[in-house]
């Protein structure tokens, strides 16, 4: 129950760049879609890169594959931990390549191409010192995250 | 573009120059690149400065006007001009368009940088992007690129080292490097780590430092040269490259499409080759930068670039050297000035005058360099080739 | 020059936009210039971005490169320019420039600044410099020369005045002015005085913004006028000049040496004289910068800008119509977006598309923009003369 | 004497633009002379603007006429008095026209042309909050200035 205080309290690092973790339901990232170019982005874009006319706000899944990570072990920007892991993840269903955190508790378990699985948690400051909410990919995916809400009987309360 | 030269290049040491403001610093080297050129400050036709910190650091603005006049230059057009690691080489590709135009006949070049002060901070990609807002500051996303390298290509942390060690090397024999202090393999492994596998001698170290060219058209040139002083050495412009990013998605990190992009666009403009080259200076902003450059610039096929670190083709004395004036890695890379002081080098070199670390009979250079990360693409690459 | 036109223009309403991000108000300026223009992204060679603050607000740079690929423009050149509040027109010159010379047939300006900010602060010439420790404020280099103005030529208030309120009727016709509500003579004379003899409501206000021109060679637009889409309205660039200070000294602070020379190379250029123009933006900044400026455009002798602004003859109906758009005074003035609003104007005037302050019959039109106070002169002066 | 001990406390807005303020003699502005081309410079310049050698230092002296002045009743800069007082001043003995503060205590006294003579004292602060010793002009020439001293019997101590 800390974590959903801390949720509470605290903000997203930018806003609309992932839903489903305020109620406790899968986290997602949010992107866009143009339904005419069939192009996905993220962070979702004023407008189509091709065609100019605003995108559609699009739920990009909360699900990727590790192309490549680090462990940034230098004073860390934005009150995040040191050390701290960053890398590139393809998303699952729109097969984009992001630039994502990765779990800092789990430094030393990271492969390349292993399934990953985003959370939204407190995870440093906003530049003021303010709690600040971001998006960063855990090791896991879609079936273990199942499996282990089918444990806890749901979703509503997860502490990874 | 073969209607373009440099007339005359200087720059300060680079280095720590706490007692130096920004504009005395860059004046330093606008007043020797005039001297070297035999150019009056009247002459000049136009004024490009580059700088990247400044406004963030020190709440300073529209500097180059402030430059220009303390070498007596003014009236003048001046362009203030920032493209994060590649603001100088921006600038002279804009001067080189002027005068290549016949705008100008004159033009010049200024950039520099005040970096040790204690409000720097950390290097990102703008604030306000997401993906720093995320934690990725400069050397991460070299380090994931090192990373994919090594598991794609079999590129080793000695292939890595071998970069850093080579241009300290190379540094020893140049004045205006900062680091001088030869350093071993071992040395480069068991610095701090940065960012795996980074460790600090595989990132190049900040510095105060500013540079400046001349340039000029080629009839100015053989005007002045046979009107005056025969200390008119000019170095001829083949190729002034700009380009920025594709951003597509997804991005290859074993290389830049940018770069090479860059780099192919550069040797269609100059009608050479990678094989026509006998000295580089490249944007060797990390050890594994080097490397993917080598790859882009064609001095070896795709994924064999830490080989031919490692094999010392690309050290002083080797088949190609990169970086004889000890790269950013050992020079040091203050933003601002560092494509300028890239500019320096390749031409020192093609006039026979970089003493102990002379290429000897190099008549082809090429000055490389890049910036900004975005979208795992950079926000720009410059290419430019010289020769004599 | 006659070979470049502008094909379009967009810009979003100045005031305040808390919601947006630089970047937001940017794309937003760009895509209706590209829409205007009828201009596809790929159809661009050449893009410039010009900015003042946000290196030192937000800790951002290199922004242009996010810009353009907003509205899908990647790969080509990008240039970020920074030249205080002649930033957009500096870079409007510049892309001029590269049009002319054939080195594209496509080239782009977006310029924007968001000044909302709490950080902002107090606008200056730079920290570093002298002047700026001494007190000099961006005012009170206006307000001095308002004083030697009123000493020397019998200047008034009332007539300074008059300047402001005609500015804030222009205003009110104008939907992408900041400030629309009229104002009496009465209420600029009692609001608050900022630096003797200049009110605040003599002083333009702060404002977020953004602009953008599309501009591309006069071959482009035929070839686009024909075989397309009839939409393509191009307007024609007659002079594009940009100079900088002489910095003499002493100064004679009832005009400005940089002010008179820019205007009189612009008439040079364009083979035009005051006598020839319908309609101008100008550098309001201040009251006393646009009477000064009257003087410098020789639209009245020196001496009689207060008496010209108080006879009507610069207002919609007058003579010569000066800031039909509000100028900076009313439309507010974000510096990296100003001169590239002003082309905005003068388009939309030319275009015969300026509705309720359209000036009847427009056919040629001259934006003019000044910035940077340095040794009691200015670091720069733009002057674009368009016709159609 | 405060002022003196707020003098050694204080720090110079900029180094080397003025001088004989430390010692109790008469401020002067330092600027800048080539003697080859017989110009003068205030503040001193790396270089000579019209042949790129070294100037030298030279003394402008304490005296001018002043050009033009106004007075900055917005929120001041820099720690400076609300309101405080700017100027050009057309240096005696070069003929420079600089940019200088006024003495913030004579607001209501500047006149066109008037004689102007330097002080060095604490005006405002440095940017950090520390007190910064900034030169101005306050209304006086040369001859009244000798009077007083005569008055007070010598330069020592001066409290305008
Ligand atoms: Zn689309
Ligand atoms: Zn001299």
């Amino acid at each position: 129950m800390s974590e959903t205080t801390e949720l509470k309290h605290a903000t997203l690092v930018t806003e609309g760049i992932v839903t489903g973790y305020e109620d406790g339901s899968r986290p997602r990232l949010v992107g866009g879609y143009c339904p005419d170019c069939a192009r996905w982005y993220f962070p979702c874009p004023s407008y189509c890169r091709s065609c100019l006319e605003p995108v559609q706000a699009a739920d990009l899944g909360g699900e990727g594959k590790l192309h490549a990570f680090t462990v940034i072990r230098m004073r860390p920007p934005l009150g995040l931990p040191q050390p701290y892991a960053v890398g590139y993840v393809d998303l699952k269903e729109s097969g984009l390549r992001v630039f994502c955190l990765l779990d800092p508790s789990a430094i030393d378990r990271y492969r390349l191409d292993m399934p990953l699985r985003l959370t939204v948690s407190v995870l440093g400051h906003d530049g003021s010192g303010q709690p600040c909410l971001r998006p960063y990919f855990s090791p896991g995916d879609h079936h273990e995250d199942a499996e282990k809400e089918t444990d806890t009987g749901g979703g509503e309360v997860r502490d990874e | 573009m073969s209607e373009v030269v440099i007339l005359g290049v200087g720059m300060i040491p680079f280095g720590r120059h706490p007692q130096k403001l920004l504009v005395e610093m860059a004046a330093e080297a606008a007043r020797a690149a005039l001297k070297d050129a035999a150019v009056e400050p009247g002459e000049v036709g136009a004024g490009f400065f580059s700088n990247g910190l400044a406004a963030r650091l020190f709440s300073d603005h529209t500097i180059g006007q402030n430059v220009y006049w303390e070498v007596g230059i003014n009236r003048i057009p001046i362009y203030n001009i920032e493209n994060a690691c590649t603001s100088a080489s921006t600038a002279f590709c804009l001067a080189c368009g002027q005068v290549a135009a016949g705008q100008v006949e004159v033009a010049m070049v200024v950039g520099a940088e005040k970096m040790y002060v204690p409000e720097l901070g950390l290097i990102h990609s703008g604030q306000s992007e997401l993906d720093t807002q995320l934690g990725l500051v400069a050397p991460a996303g070299f380090a994931l690129r090192a990373k994919r390298h090594m598991a794609e290509f079999g590129t080793t942390e000695a292939q890595l080292a071998a970069v850093a060690v080579k241009n300290r090397r190379h540094a020893a024999l140049n004045p205006n490097a900062q680091f001088r202090d030869p350093i071993t393999p071992e040395d480069v492994l068991s610095a701090p780590m940065v960012v795996d596998p980074l460790t600090r001698l595989q990132c190049c170290p900040n510095a105060d430092g500013a540079a400046a060219v001349v340039l000029a058209s080629a009839d100015f040139a053989r005007w002045r040269r046979g009107a005056s002083r025969g200390k008119v050495r000019p170095v001829d412009v083949r190729a002034a490259v700009y380009c920025t990013g594709s951003y597509a998605n997804p991005q290859d990190l074993t290389h830049w499409e940018t770069d090479e992009r860059g780099c192919r666009l550069a040797y269609e403009a100059a009608g050479v080759g990678p094989e026509d080259l006998n000295v580089v200076e490249c944007h060797d902003a990390f050890t594994i930068s080097e490397i993917l450059h080598y790859e882009a610039l064609g001095l070896c096929p795709a994924g064999e670039g830490g080989r031919l670190a490692e094999a010392g083709e690309t050290a002083l004395g080797g088949r190609i050297p990169v970086n004889p004036s000890g790269g950013l890695l050992s020079r040091g890379h203050p933003p601002g000035a560092t494509g300028a002081a890239q500019l320096c080098e390749i031409v020192a070199q093609l006039r026979g005058e970089a003493g102990p670390r002379q290429v000897p009979g190099a008549r082809v250079g090429l000055a490389h360099c890049m910036g900004g990360d975005k979208a795992a693409d950079s926000k720009s690459c410059t290419v430019v080739v010289l020769s004599v």
